[in-house]
Formats: structure tokens, C-alpha cells, sequence
């Protein structure tokens, strides 16, 4: 068994583990922005484009998910399909807008489109606008597995953030994302070998609005709850954040980042009180400067330093 | 020692809807606590307090986590969509929820709860007595300002029932992105010539303020007046009382208007260095009001302390003879209050005329009108 | 003999400067030809206008038999005409057999298919060590190839170009900043790879001019001056003048060549 | 010779993690010309690039006319005289050709080197024929024909020159060579980096042959004859 | 009267006269943002950040010290310039050369720690900042009556703005600025201090947002979230008039002002979601904005 079995089959292990020692809700939430902060990667860390409008697909998903399953019934399996599908195609019309532009032009693209969807969803009364909507029932999973317990809902929650890094790995690693790894190392060249560029980005971009709507239909789901804020573009500041924080282009740096952020503001919140985006905001600043590779980069990058000495040693 | 009754304040610490709650909230629940003597029944009393940063989800993630760390009340909770999804776990958790910093109508209305108890203000009874009060007078066709989101289109909706039942007319309209803009020109432009005799501001917060600034810079006529539906104290010692003089609103506590607000609002000032608003004097009063029903169910089981809370009436500095209804608003007398000139108001804070009070049943929308389902109706 | 690339009274303005002007190029099937000229003879301009780069003013260009004076240049490299970049190209992180298989993947494996494994590419792998084998890069197939040195890059380029099996090469000025080593490397294996295709270069190095090129256009000032072998050039004195100049007044100089 | 202008003792060069420069030793006289000969990626812009300060990280000791310049800002040393051209050209394309020429200010450490505007248009005439047109509209060589000239009107006495020769055509060659002599002649100090050998071969008075970032030998003018079948192999023609 | 769509002609011309005040302000900031662009390679977020702390120097000015609005016109832009200096070499300087999402979030986190000690020591209600006695009053154009003070405003602003065009597109300085845009390094080699020179421009384009805010301060309540609600507007424009583009930056910044002006009349709601429109339509037709280069 290699060490990657190793630390995989470890990881699963604490998953499974987790509920007994932190709170189950807020292992929700957590695995909720890790897989968030993971399909954001999916853009950013391997396909070098910085969206700047990504809670529009965590949002939408939430909404579509609990419009489903408060108005029409709809099963908590159904729910969470229809809102990948839903992020998905949101993914695919401003993935098929915005691909065109780079750089700050692509995030500002993306922006501007998340902030229509911001309003619309401000616009209509499905939505309960920014009171939000509540109550959104949890269902039964599959008709069989009643998720009101929360740790039921964990269980479904931990399952599909496995799913999703899985899926995020094979994406990388596939046909296409080795298309997808050399149009970010060198664009005009990939083009000229006759590669349609853009088509490839749409695509990326469209798994990663889907994977990104099955975190937000989740979070919905968990919290009974959805609200404007998960379409506001503060959050697509915030996972730009995470992945930055954790590292980008790696499997677990999201992961790490989505913790590490969305800890600091529970934890600190109602410690510190009215400093607490001062503190948040040095930490933040503390951890770019010091940390450009993210958590995970600098860690790797130290372990492999020492693995260096220890060869050198021996 | 038995085990303590934990009691929660959920608020905006330091974000922009601070001042409805924010640091003189947490004075005033630990006033309250004081005030009872720190235990009940032998019980000590705790307190915790919770940031939920305005933002909703992380509102009900903490609160979810409070109830099931054993907190029995949860007061507060300014922002509606934090108070409304923090009542849907009130609700499943049997716990106690007291909104005193949202405004809905719909906390008290479609989305009511027996979990719930809503003091201070809502939409309604901060719109409906200044529109009957002027229209009566013969302020009779209105210019309405309002913020495009939940809480302004639902004070819109208030207004325009009342100016049409008081016999009045909206002759005009303008709704603003909320909370994105500073500028009001626009708006005060189009409020000034359209010729209202009134123009109300369905609005809250800064983009009340910058509306009332707006309406003063572009010339606001003699013969035109200004009426805010959602008004603190504070915002009207931001905004200079020069500005803001003549503005007529209602409010659920002033605290210069009897002896007992006036001491009560001494202490708090010593303690937080600015005057009690209506939302702190609520929190007061509902941290008090949920203690004391406590002490009489002798135990603090939600059910039990409901129904006390529901039986007892409410009567202190805030309130005199407040009950609360079944479907869950606290219901109180009111004051329209008009803001004083710069040569009337004598001292630090004296900023208000009140006009007249505005008894219980007028203040709040009648029972045989509200949507909430556990309104028997027959 | 047919000809593969011919255009046809090509002209480019650039507000009001005319950079190109009624070039008539015939490019025979099988030959390196090259383009010359002094600088700023409008060289890359040409090359520009063939690629679909830039939009001529006026003129056409046929690719064997068809007007492509209209086409985008995606679609130039799927009819069989690619152009090799002036700056190296390569894919930076990717290994050098990646390099290559990146390009033969387009023609012969998924690419779109993100559910499948990585390991289905690996059939790619024999046809992609035969074309390194080509241009004598075998041995650094698991090198990085941002850890090559410039020629070397150059060669992953060939190689990655050879791989779309182009039937027309553009090459811009593939000698540049190159050490003499280098210069020799590529200028034999742009004789190798020509089999059975044609290449069209621009080209500074008379040397490598000289030594593998059929047949030379000289451009000056936008026009062509002169056409032919490179012995019917050089011997022209009006492409003395302009290009070549005398290489004796100020002693053993000139461009490019051994010491 | 005379005064030693440059000297460079034992430095080491890095870009990022790779340490590309190994102790490099040089010195330059003034008024002399030397060339930087060697294979791609030996060093040799990285050298001209550590000299001019314009290394991220950089070791050793630099002196510039007898001062200690080793941790001093590149404005600084331009300032005390150093013209750079370097190999990537770097026109700025924002500017027009002619805004590119008269960009850099004048130094005052060698005001009489500066060479006039009509004398620069005299020995580039594409230059005054495009004055007009932004900087990265111009062609390969044009580009090549304006950094040179860009410094040269700057003031400084001493120039490092990054394959000038690069892109010319043939003839533009044969002026630069001229030129060079000229400059020589004028009493500029000038270390030259060349691909192209024929080029530099009779310009410099010598050679610092480099190889895996550090100088293995210097050859004179004068030995340049007997020794060429020696430079021929290094550099592997 | 003269209807356009329903809409009286005169209001209308009052619309777009408020406008315009409004364009005056997002260019002043735009042009700011797009020289820091152009220079640092740095999208500043912290832009409107310093636009509020330029109002609240003023407003402290005011206060505690009782320097009128003039000593703050002239003092509060160095002051905010000295922060940027500050902020430029203690925090800016350790991350050039990095991607421009690093310089975003760097400046992201600043915004954060900046508003939050703007409200810890000013609280959320909003503080007053009083019109200053020469300019208060009101001109009567016959359609409208406005505020000599916006009047005030639109040529301050614009004055500003032209200024900094011609330093930037007509001196040699300017040449300079512009080169060192593209490639700093080599500028540098040519012997100009480029590291003070991005200092000083930082400290320009913090300058002038302070300007901007001290311009403001009597027109709103001010709290500390007024830099955040202008920030993303404002990189509308600079996106819309193209990156680091000077002229783009003034001219999309009155054209928007201009749009949002009448988007208030016909469709309110949507005033502040407009800009986003444009933005998308701008770019779809030109990917580098409207005045942007490839
Ligand atoms: N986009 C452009 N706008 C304006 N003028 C241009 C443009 N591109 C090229 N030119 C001009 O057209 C002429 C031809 O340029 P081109 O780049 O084709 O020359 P070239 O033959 O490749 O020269 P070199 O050998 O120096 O690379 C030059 O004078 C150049 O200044
Ligand atoms: N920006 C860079 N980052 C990392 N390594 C670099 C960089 N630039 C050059 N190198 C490496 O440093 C070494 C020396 O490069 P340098 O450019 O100094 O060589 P050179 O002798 O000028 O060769 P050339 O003929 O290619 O110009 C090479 O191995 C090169 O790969
Ligand atoms: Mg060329
Ligand atoms: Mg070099």
C-alpha cells in the first residue's frame, strides 16, 4: 500500500470519526465549503482562471433545491441533482459568455453576471428575497433514510464531499484534464495545435459550477435555509480566499483553506467581538505574505525539503 | 447548584446593523440579569453572546448549536432573515426565541411561531399611526421612498394600506437598491417635485439618513414633510438634530419620556456612552419578561415558560401593560414622535416631541387581520 | 511541380503604412523555401497574413487548391498548415512525452472525456517516443520541458508540430538566439522532417539558408526583389545591397556562419 | 591596460530555487571591448543581468569604477554610467518609437559620451522612418536597431550589450560592427554577449569564454588566431 | 412640457446633472485605481477603503482639531497618501511581482482591518460632515434647482482628473510612468529610482480617493462602509473603460454616471445593477474594455 492509499483510507477514517468529537453541524458546514472551495479549484488551481462569481452557482443550487423540495415535494436526491444540474447550466451560459475574456476581464465577467443573478433573486418573490427561504423540509434520503437526524445528514454530506474529491481527481487526471494543463501552461500554443480552447474551458467551467451547486444544495439541505448571501459576491471572495489559503492546484489545499476560514470566523466570532474583521483581515494578510503556496504548498514543500536531508543523511 | 439558565444575545457585533443590538444590546440584557438579582429560583443565569456577522446561515448554524449546547433564550436577532431562520429551529428545538432588532411583519405573521415572542417594533406599528395620525390631519397625498428589499417593500405595503384607509392617496413611488447607494439625490429630487405633501421613507438604517439628508440639501418645501417609518435614536444623533428636525416618526421608546425610561436610560448610558434606543430597552424588557416567566413556571421548559410568557403582562420601564398575543407579538402603546428644532432641544439627546401616544390596539395590526395560522379564526 | 501555398496579390496597410504590397508567393510542393530580407521588409507580416493572424487588405491565399483567405486559424491547423512559434513553445510543466502527446491526443484519443482515466492516453505513448526518436529527443522524454535548454525546446516544438502530421510548416525565424551547436541541430533536422512536406521559414542565418533551402523569396519594402535558388539570389546585386551587403569592407563579418 | 572600470569577484547568481552563476570572476578596462562567449544557457545575459543588479538574488562583489556597487539599485548604477540592452529588446510598446529613444533620462557620469539623435537616425534610417509608430508595431530588427540606440544616448560610458546582432539583417550587421568600432574609438567600455562569434571575433579585445555559470578562460585578440580551433570545439561547432 | 418615455424633459436634465456629479466621483476614483493598476499591477480593493478614510480624516479634522473643509481639501490627501505610502512599503512591496489575485486579496484583507478600526472608533450610525459655509446654497438653473456644492464637486473632480491625464499622457514624467508600466525592471536600468516612483504613484492614486472622500463627506452620512458599496461600481468603470487605461477610466466614469442617472428614473431598482449590464455587453464586444489595449 502506497502512502497516497495510506492517507486517503486515514483520511476517510477521520471523517467517519469527526461527529463524535465536533459538533455534526458544523462538520457540515465544513465539508459544505470544502467541497465549495474544491470545484472552485477546479478553476482556478488547474485551469488558471480566477472566477469572481462562483457563489452563483453554490446560491442558485441552494435556491433550486429548496424551492423543489419545499414547494413540489421533491426528495432530498432529486433536490441535489436538480441543483447541480441547474449550477451547471448557469455554469455553461456564463461559462459560454465570459470564457472569451482573460485575466481581470474574466473575473469581472463573471462578476457581473453573479451580480444579475443577485438581483434577480433579490427581484422575485420565491426567493422571499433577502428574508430568505425558509423552512426547506430535509427529507427522506432515497425514501429511506430520514435526514431531520443530523447525523444521518452528515453521513449523506461526508459521503458526497468523498464523491466530490473523487470526482475532482479523476477530472484532473482524465484525457481532459490533461487538455485542460497544457491550455493553462501555454494557451496560444494549445490553440495552435487546434485545440478549441474555449470549448474546453466551458466545459471545466461548467463541472466546476455543478460541483459547486452540489456544496450549495447541501448547505441548503442542512440548514433548512437558503439566503441571498450565498449568492452575494462576498462569498466568491471568500473561496477565492480559501483556496488561496490552503493552496491551490492541490487536492487538499481547498479543503484546508474552506477549515481554516470558515473556523477562524466561528471561532473568533463572539470572542473578540467588534474587532473581529480586524483580526480576521491580519490573519488573512498575515497568511498571504507568509504563505504564498497556501497551507498545503508550504507544507509539502517543507516535507519534501526533509525528505531531501534525510536521503542526503543516509 | 442547580443548572444555570442560559440565555443567548444574537446580534451584529460590529457590522452595519450594529446599533440594532450590537454593544448596547449586550448592556442591556446584563442589566436585565443584574436587575433580577443574577439567578432565578436559586438558578443561575448566563449569558452568552453571538455574532452572526448579518449574515443569516451563519445566524442559524450558531443558533442551531446553541439550543443544542443547552441555551434556553435567544434574544435579539437583528437582520429578519436571521431572525426568521433562527426561529424555524426555535420551533424544532422547543426553545424560546425573542426578536427585538427585526422588523418583519412576517414574524407575527405567516411565518409566526408559539416559540416566538417579538417585542419592540415591526413594520406595521412603526408605519401605520404616523400615516393615520398626518393623513387625519390633512397631510393627505404621499411620496413614498422605498428600499427594495423585504423589509422596505413590506413597510410599503403598511403605508399604502393605511394612507387608503385613512382616506389619502400614494401619488408616487421610488424604489432603491438597498444599501448600495449613497446617494440620494436622485430620489429627493423626484419626492420634491412630484408635490407630496408628504413624503414617507420606507427605508431603514444609512439609507433612511442619506434619504433625510438628501430631502434637506435639495430644498425640502415648507410645505412639504418628511416621515421615516424605521428610526433610531442614534441615527438621529448622526445626522445632527438640524437635519433631522421636524421628521416625524414612531417608535416604541423614547427615553426621556417618563421618570422610570429616564433613570433607566441614565444607567445605560453610564455603561455604554451613547442613549438607549427602542431595540436596547427591548432587549431589556424581553430578557426581564422571559426571567421572570421563568420564575413563575418555576422551571425553564419552553412550553412552560411560553405559556407564562404569554399570561403575564408586561410592565416596566419599556412597557406599561404589554401582553403578549397568540400570535406572539408583544403588544404595547407606541409614540409618534417629532424630531425638535435645534432652539427646543436643550441638553445632550433631547431631541423628541412626543405627539401623542398611540394605545396597544392601534399600534398593532388587529388580530382579525393577521396571517398567522395559530390566530384561531372562525 | 504543383503549388501547395500561393497567394495572389497580398497587400497589408497598417493606417496608411503599407507593410505588405502585392506579394505573389508560390510556395512548390516538397520545398523549403525561404523568406528573406532586410529588416522590417515585412517578413512576419507575410507570415502573419498566411496564418490568419492578420486579415490581408486585399489579396487571397490558396492552400492546395482552396481559398483560405476567409479562414480562422484554428481551422488553418486542422487543413494541415501549422505554423511553428518564433518564441518557444512548449508546455512548461508538462514532461517532454506529454508535450507531444497533448498534440497527438487531439487527432486520436478523447479529449473532452473527463470521466475516463489518464491511463487511457498511454496508448499514445509508442507513437509519441517515434517522433521524439525523430528530432533525437528520446532520452529526455520524462524531462521537464521548462529544464531543456532553448534548442532542445525547439526540438519538442518540432516534434509537437510533427505530431498534427502537417502537410505545410510555417517556421518564423527557427534559428534565433541559437548557439552554433543548436543552429545545427535544427537546421539538419528541418531537412530531416521535410520530408514529404513543405516548409515555408524565415530565416536570418544565411548560412542555414544556403545550406537547405530550395528556394528563396527575397522581400524588400514589402515587394518581392528577387526569387530563385539561393545561388540566383545571392548573386543578385540588388540583393547584395539591400541584404547581404559586401562582406569585405569592414572584415570577416556577416550573419550568422563559423567563426 | 588602464584603470579597471568593472570588476566582478566571485558571484553567484539565482533564479528562484536555481543557482545559475557560480562564482564568476571579470574585469573590464576602460575603453575596452570584451565579448561573453559560450553555449545557450551558459549564463551569459544572467551575468550582464547580475551586473546591472536586476538578479532577485545575487552574491558576490560588484565595483564600478573603484566604488562597491554589489548591493546597489540598478538606477543607481545606471546613474554611475551603465547602458543595458538587454536581450529581450524591451520596447515599450505605449510609447512611440522615438518617446522609446529619448525615455531614458541623461546621465551626467559621461555627458560626453552621448551620442546626438541625427547621428542615431544616420546609422538607423528605419528609425526616423517609423519615429511615429508605436514601439511594438515595429519589426524584429527595427525593435533590435532601438535598443541599441536607446542607450547610446543616455550618457553612459559603459555598455552591456545583449545579442545585438540578433534578427539583423546582414547588412545592418556590417553598420553595427561600424558602429562598435566607433564607439570604441570614442573611449566607450563596452562587454558585449554574442551568439554570433564572426561578429564579435574582430571587435573584442577579449574573450571571456563561460560555461555552467563561471568564467573558464579569457583569450586575448592577439592569441585569438592560434587558440580558435580550442574556442571552435567549446562551443561545439 | 416635453415627454421623453413618460418623463418630463426637465427632470430628466436633472437626472443626468446628478449624474454627471455621480461620474465626477467614480471617475476621480477610477483614475486612481486604473494608475495603480498601471504601475503596481495591483487591482486595489482597498480603493474605496481609502475614499472613506479620506472622509473620516476630514471628519476628524473637523471635529477635534476644527480645521474647516479647506484645510481639508488640502491636508487629507497627503495624509491618506502617507497611509498608502505606508501601506506600499510594508505590505504592497512584498507581493509584486505575484499574479494580480494576490494583490486583490492582500488588498481585500486590508479593507477588512481598516473599515473594522473605522468602526470601532466611529460606530455604524453614521457621523455628519457639514457643507462648507461658501458653498452651501442652491443655483437655479430654470429646470432644476442644484446645490452649488455638486456644482463645486463636478469641477473639482474633473479638474483633477484632467490634471492627471496630462501629466500622465503629455510629460516626460508621464512617458516615464507609462514605460514603467510595461516593464519596471528595465526602466530601472535606465536609471530612474522606479521603487519610490510606484511609492509615489500608490500614493497619488490613495491621494486622490482621499480627495474623492473629502469631496463626499458633505454629501452623505458617513459610515464606514461607504468605500464598499463605490468599490465594485467603480471597478465596473475601470473595467469597462479598460485596465490601466487613463482616459477610459475619466470617460466611462461620467458616461456611467450618466447611465445610472437616467436608469433612476426609468427603473430604479436597478440602478446599481446597470453597470453590470454594460459590463457584460462591453466585453463581450471588446474583451480588453472600451479604451483597453490587447
Ligand atoms: N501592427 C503594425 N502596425 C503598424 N506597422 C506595423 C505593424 N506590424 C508591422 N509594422 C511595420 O511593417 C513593417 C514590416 O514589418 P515586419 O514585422 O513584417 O518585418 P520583418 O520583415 O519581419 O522584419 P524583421 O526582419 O526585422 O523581423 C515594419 O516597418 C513595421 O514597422
Ligand atoms: N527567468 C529564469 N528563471 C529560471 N531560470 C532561468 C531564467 N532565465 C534563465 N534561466 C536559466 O539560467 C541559465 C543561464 O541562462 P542565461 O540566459 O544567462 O544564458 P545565456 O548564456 O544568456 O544563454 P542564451 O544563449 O540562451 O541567451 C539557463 O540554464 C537558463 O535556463
Ligand atoms: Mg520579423
Ligand atoms: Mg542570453
Amino acid at each position: 500500500m502506497n502512502s497516497r492509499t495510506l492517507l486517503t483510507l486515514a483520511g476517510i477514517a477521520a471523517l467517519a470519526l469527526a461527529p463524535a468529537f465536533v459538533y455534526p453541524m458544523l462538520m457540515v458546514k465544513l465539508l459544505c465549503f470544502a467541497i465549495f472551495a474544491s470545484a472552485f479549484n477546479l478553476m482556478l488551481g488547474y485551469t488558471g482562471l480566477l472566477s469572481f462569481g462562483h457563489a452563483m452557482f453554490f446560491g442558485t443550487a441552494g435556491y433550486i433545491l429548496g424551492l423543489g423540495m419545499k414547494h413540489l415535494g421533491w426528495s432530498p436526491e432529486i433536490g441535489l441533482i436538480a441543483g447541480m444540474a441547474g449550477a451547471g447550466l448557469l455554469g455553461f451560459i456564463a461559462g459560454a459568455i465570459a470564457i472569451r475574456r482573460e485575466g481581470i476581464y474574466f473575473a469581472m465577467i463573471t462578476l457581473a453576471i453573479s451580480q444579475l443573478i443577485y438581483f434577480l433573486a433579490m427581484q422575485t418573490d420565491w426567493t422571499g428575497r433577502d428574508d430568505g427561504l425558509h423552512g426547506i423540509p430535509r427529507g427522506r434520503l432515497f425514501g429511506l433514510i430520514d435526514l431531520e437526524n443530523d447525523l444521518a445528514l452528515y453521513g449523506l454530506v461526508a459521503v458526497c464531499f468523498v464523491l466530490a474529491l473523487a470526482a475532482i481527481h479523476r477530472i484532473v487526471t482524465s484525457p481532459f484534464g490533461q487538455v485542460l494543463t497544457a491550455i493553462r501552461e501555454n494557451e496560444p500554443r494549445a490553440l495552435s495545435l487546434g485545440y478549441d480552447v474555449a470549448r474546453y474551458k466551458v466545459l471545466a467551467f461548467t463541472l466546476s459550477a455543478a460541483l459547486s451547486g452540489l456544496a450549495g444544495g447541501l448547505k441548503a439541505l442542512a440548514l433548512s435555509y437558503e439566503s441571498l448571501n450565498d449568492l452575494h459576491w462576498s462569498l466568491s471572495g471568500e473561496v477565492v480566499m480559501m483556496c488561496i489559503l490552503g493552496g491551490l492546484g492541490t487536492l487538499s489545499g481547498p479543503v484546508a483553506g474552506a477549515f481554516f476560514v470558515i473556523l477562524l470566523q466561528n471561532f473568533l466570532a463572539d470572542k473578540v467581538g467588534e474587532w473581529l474583521s480586524v483580526i480576521i483581515g491580519l490573519v488573512f494578510l498575515f497568511c498571504i505574505l507568509a504563505m504564498r503556496k497556501g497551507f498545503v504548498g508550504e507544507l509539502s514543500q517543507r516535507l519534501a525539503g526533509l525528505r531531501g536531508k534525510a536521503r542526503a543523511a543516509s | 447548584q442547580e443548572a444555570p439558565i442560559r440565555i443567548a444575545l444574537m446580534t451584529d457585533l460590529a457590522g452595519p446593523t450594529a446599533d440594532y443590538g450590537g454593544q448596547g444590546g449586550m448592556e442591556a440584557i446584563k442589566m436585565a440579569v443584574e436587575d433580577i438579582g443574577g439567578s432565578i429560583n436559586g438558578r443561575p443565569v448566563e449569558i452568552a453572546f453571538i455574532d452572526h456577522q448579518n449574515k443569516p446561515d451563519i445566524a442559524v448554524t450558531k443558533a442551531r448549536e446553541a439550543y443544542d449546547n443547552g441555551t434556553d433564550m435567544i434574544i435579539n436577532l437583528s437582520n429578519s432573515a436571521a431572525a426568521l431562520g433562527v426561529m424555524e429551529i426555535a420551533k424544532a428545538k422547543n426553545k424560546v426565541v425573542i426578536v427585538t432588532g427585526a422588523g418583519s411583519s412576517k414574524i407575527t405573521g405567516d411565518a409566526c411561531s408559539p416559540n416566538t415572542v417579538h417585542f419592540a417594533f415591526n413594520a406595521y406599528s412603526l408605519s401605520n399611526a404616523p400615516v393615520e395620525a398626518l393623513t387625519r390631519a390633512g397631510d393627505d397625498d404621499w411620496f413614498l421612498i422605498v428600499s427594495d428589499f423585504a423589509y422596505g417593500l413590506s413597510v410599503e405595503g403598511a403605508v399604502t394600506g393605511a394612507v387608503d384607509q385613512a382616506g389619502g392617496k400614494v401619488v408616487g413611488t421610488v424604489k432603491h437598491p438597498a444599501f448600495m447607494a449613497t446617494d440620494f439625490s436622485s430620489y429627493a429630487l423626484q419626492a420634491i417635485s412630484s408635490g407630496a405633501k408628504v413624503i414617507g421613507l420606507s427605508n431603514s438604517s444609512s439609507d433612511t439618513t442619506n434619504s433625510i439628508r438628501a430631502l434637506k440639501e435639495f430644498g425640502l418645501g415648507d410645505d412639504q414633510k418628511m416621515v421615516a417609518f424605521t428610526l433610531l435614536i442614534n441615527e438621529i444623533h448622526g445626522l445632527g438634530i438640524d437635519q433631522a428636525s421636524g421628521l416625524v416618526y414612531a417608535t416604541a421608546f423614547y427615553w426621556d419620556r417618563t421618570e422610570a425610561t429616564r433613570e433607566w436610560s441614565k444607567r445605560f448610558y453610564e455603561r455604554v456612552g451613547k442613549m438607549p434606543n427602542m431595540v436596547n430597552a427591548g432587549d431589556y424588557s424581553g430578557t426581564l419578561h422571559y426571567l421572570r416567566a421563568v420564575e413563575a413556571a418555576g422551571t425553564s421548559d419552553a412550553d412552560k415558560v411560553l405559556e407564562k410568557m404569554h399570561e403575564m403582562p408586561v410592565n416596566d420601564m419599556f412597557a406599561e401593560n404589554g401582553r403578549v398575543r397568540e400570535d406572539g407579538m408583544m403588544v404595547h402603546d407606541m409614540y409618534l414622535v417629532q424630531v425638535k428644532t435645534p432652539e427646543e432641544s436643550k441638553y445632550p439627546w433631547d431631541y423628541l416631541n412626543v405627539l401623542e401616544t398611540i394605545p396597544a390596539e392601534k399600534a398593532f395590526v388587529p388580530l382579525e387581520q393577521s396571517e398567522c395560522p395559530l390566530v384561531a379564526k372562525d | 511541380m504543383t503549388h501547395v501555398l500561393e497567394t495572389a496579390g497580398l497587400c497589408k496597410e497598417f493606417g496608411g503604412f503599407r507593410a505588405v504590397s502585392d506579394v505573389s508567393l508560390k510556395v512548390r510542393e516538397g520545398d523549403i523555401h525561404a523568406l528573406i530580407g532586410p529588416n522590417g521588409a515585412g517578413k512576419t507580416t507575410v507570415f502573419n497574413l498566411l496564418t490568419k493572424f492578420l486579415q490581408p487588405t486585399s489579396g487571397t491565399i490558396v492552400l492546395e487548391g482552396r481559398d483560405i483567405t476567409g479562414e480562422k486559424p484554428a481551422a488553418l491547423a486542422r487543413q494541415g498548415m501549422v505554423r511553428s512559434f518564433q518564441i518557444s513553445a512548449t508546455f512548461p510543466d508538462l514532461t517532454v512525452l506529454e508535450n507531444v502527446r497533448v498534440a497527438l491526443q487531439r487527432r486520436s484519443a478523447p479529449t473532452y472525456a473527463f470521466w475516463l482515466p489518464g491511463r487511457v492516453l498511454d496508448r499514445l505513448n509508442a507513437r509519441a517516443m517515434e517522433l521524439l526518436e525523430l528530432v533525437d529527443m528520446q532520452d529526455f522524454a520524462q524531462t521537464r520541458a521548462a529544464d531543456l535548454s532553448y534548442g532542445r525546446k525547439r526540438s519538442v516544438e518540432i516534434a509537437t508540430t510533427l505530431a498534427m502530421e502537417p502537410r505545410v510548416m510555417l517556421l518564423d525565424e527557427p534559428t534565433q538566439g541559437m548557439g552554433h551547436e543548436d543552429v545545427e541541430r535544427v537546421t539538419r533536422l528541418i531537412k530531416r522532417v521535410s520530408a514529404g512536406r513543405t516548409i515555408l521559414m524565415v530565416e536570418h542565418n544565411m548560412k542555414v539558408v544556403s545550406g537547405i533551402c530550395d528556394r528563396i523569396s527575397v522581400l524588400q519594402r514589402g515587394s518581392i526583389l528577387a526569387e530563385g535558388s539561393y545561388a540566383e539570389v545571392s548573386a543578385d546585386p540588388r540583393v547584395l545591397e539591400a541584404y547581404m551587403g559586401s562582406d569585405d569592407a569592414d572584415g570577416d563579418i556577416g550573419a550568422g556562419g563559423e567563426p | 591596460m588602464s584603470e579597471t572600470v568593472l570588476s566582478l569577484k566571485n558571484v553567484n547568481g539565482w533564479y528562484g530555487e536555481s543557482h545559475v552563476l557560480h562564482g564568476v570572476d571579470l574585469d573590464v578596462s576602460r575603453g575596452e571591448v570584451v565579448s561573453l562567449i559560450g553555449r545557450n544557457g551558459a549564463g551569459r545575459t544572467t551575468i550582464l543581468r547580475a551586473i546591472m543588479g536586476l538578479l532577485e538574488r545575487r552574491e558576490g562583489r560588484i565595483e564600478l569604477k573603484g566604488r562597491d556597487v554589489s548591493s546597489a539599485a540598478p538606477h543607481r548604477l545606471a546613474r554611475a554610467g551603465l547602458g543595458y540592452c538587454p536581450e529581450e529588446r524591451g520596447i515599450f510598446s505605449t510609447l512611440t518609437c522615438e518617446e522609446n529613444l529619448l525615455l531614458p533620462p541623461v546621465t551626467r557620469a559621461g555627458s560626453g559620451m552621448i551620442v546626438p539623435l541625427s547621428e542615431i537616425y544616420e546609422m538607423f534610417p528605419n528609425l526616423a522612418e517609423r519615429a511615429r509608430s508605436p514601439g511594438t508595431r515595429l519589426s524584429g530588427g527595427e525593435q533590435q536597431m532601438l535598443a541599441i540606440a536607446r542607450i547610446l544616448r543616455t550618457g553612459a560610458d559603459i555598455l552591456l550589450l545583449d545579442e545585438i546582432s540578433e534578427g539583423l539583417a546582414p547588412v545592418i550587421v556590417q553598420t553595427l560592427a561600424r558602429v562598435i568600432r566607433e564607439l570604441k574609438s570614442r573611449g566607450f567600455t563596452i562587454v558585449m554577449v554574442e551568439q554570433n562569434f564572426r561578429f564579435a571575433a574582430p571587435l573584442a579585445d577579449r574573450f571571456f569564454i563561460i560555461e555552467h555559470g563561471r568564467v573558464i578562460d579569457v583569450v586575448q585578440q592577439s592569441d585569438l588566431a592560434q587558440r580558435m580551433d580550442e574556442i571552435r570545439r567549446f562551443l561545439g561547432v | 412640457m416635453t415627454e421623453i418615455f413618460g418623463v418630463p424633459a426637465q427632470v430628466l436634465y436633472g437626472q443626468l446633472l446628478l449624474g454627471l456629479v455621480n461620474g465626477s466621483f467614480y471617475a476621480l476614483l477610477s483614475l486612481g485605481l486604473s494608475v495603480i493598476f498601471g504601475l503596481l499591477n495591483i487591482v486595489n480593493f482597498a480603493h474605496g477603503t481609502m475614499y472613506m478614510v479620506g472622509a473620516f480624516l476630514a471628519y476628524v479634522l473637523l471635529s477635534p482639531l476644527g480645521l474647516n473643509y479647506w484645510w481639508a481639501l488640502a491636508l487629507v490627501p497627503v495624509l491618506a497618501a502617507g497611509i498608502g505610502i505606508f501601506i506600499e512599503r510594508t505590505v504592497l512591496k512584498r507581493i509584486y511581482g505575484l499574479d494580480n489575485i494576490y494583490g486583490l486579496l492582500v488588498t481585500f484583507a486590508l479593507t477588512m482591518i481598516i473599515e473594522g478600526v473605522v468602526r470601532v472608533y466611529f460606530g455604524v450610525s453614521g457621523l455628519r460632515y457639514p457643507v462648507p459655509q461658501a458653498l452651501t446654497g442652491m443655483l437655479d438653473l430654470g429646470f432644476m434647482r442644484l446645490p452649488i456644492y455638486r456644482v463645486w464637486v463636478i469641477v473639482a473632480a474633473l479638474g483633477l482628473c484632467l490634471l492627471t491625464w496630462a501629466i500622465i499622457e503629455r510629460t516626460r514624467l508621464g512617458a516615464t510612468l507609462r514605460a514603467g508600466t510595461e516593464n519596471p525592471k528595465l526602466v530601472q536600468a535606465f536609471g530612474v529610482n522606479v521603487p519610490m516612483l510606484v511609492t509615489l504613484v500608490f500614493g497619488w492614486g490613495v491621494g486622490l480617493a482621499a480627495f474623492a472622500g473629502v469631496l463626499a463627506a458633505p454629501l452623505m452620512q458617513l459610515t464606514p462602509q461607504i468605500g464598499h458599496s463605490i468599490i465594485i461600481t467603480v471597478f465596473g468603470v475601470v473595467v469597462i473603460g479598460g485596465m490601466g487605461s487613463i482616459l477610459g477610466s475619466i470617460l466611462t466614469g461620467l458616461a456611467l454616471g450618466l447611465l445610472e442617472g437616467v436608469a433612476k428614473v426609468y427603473y430604479p431598482e436597478a440602478s446599481s445593477t446597470v453597470i453590470f449590464v454594460v459590463m457584460i455587453l462591453v466585453l463581450l464586444v471588446r474583451p480588453h474594455g472600451l479604451f483597453g489595449k490587447q
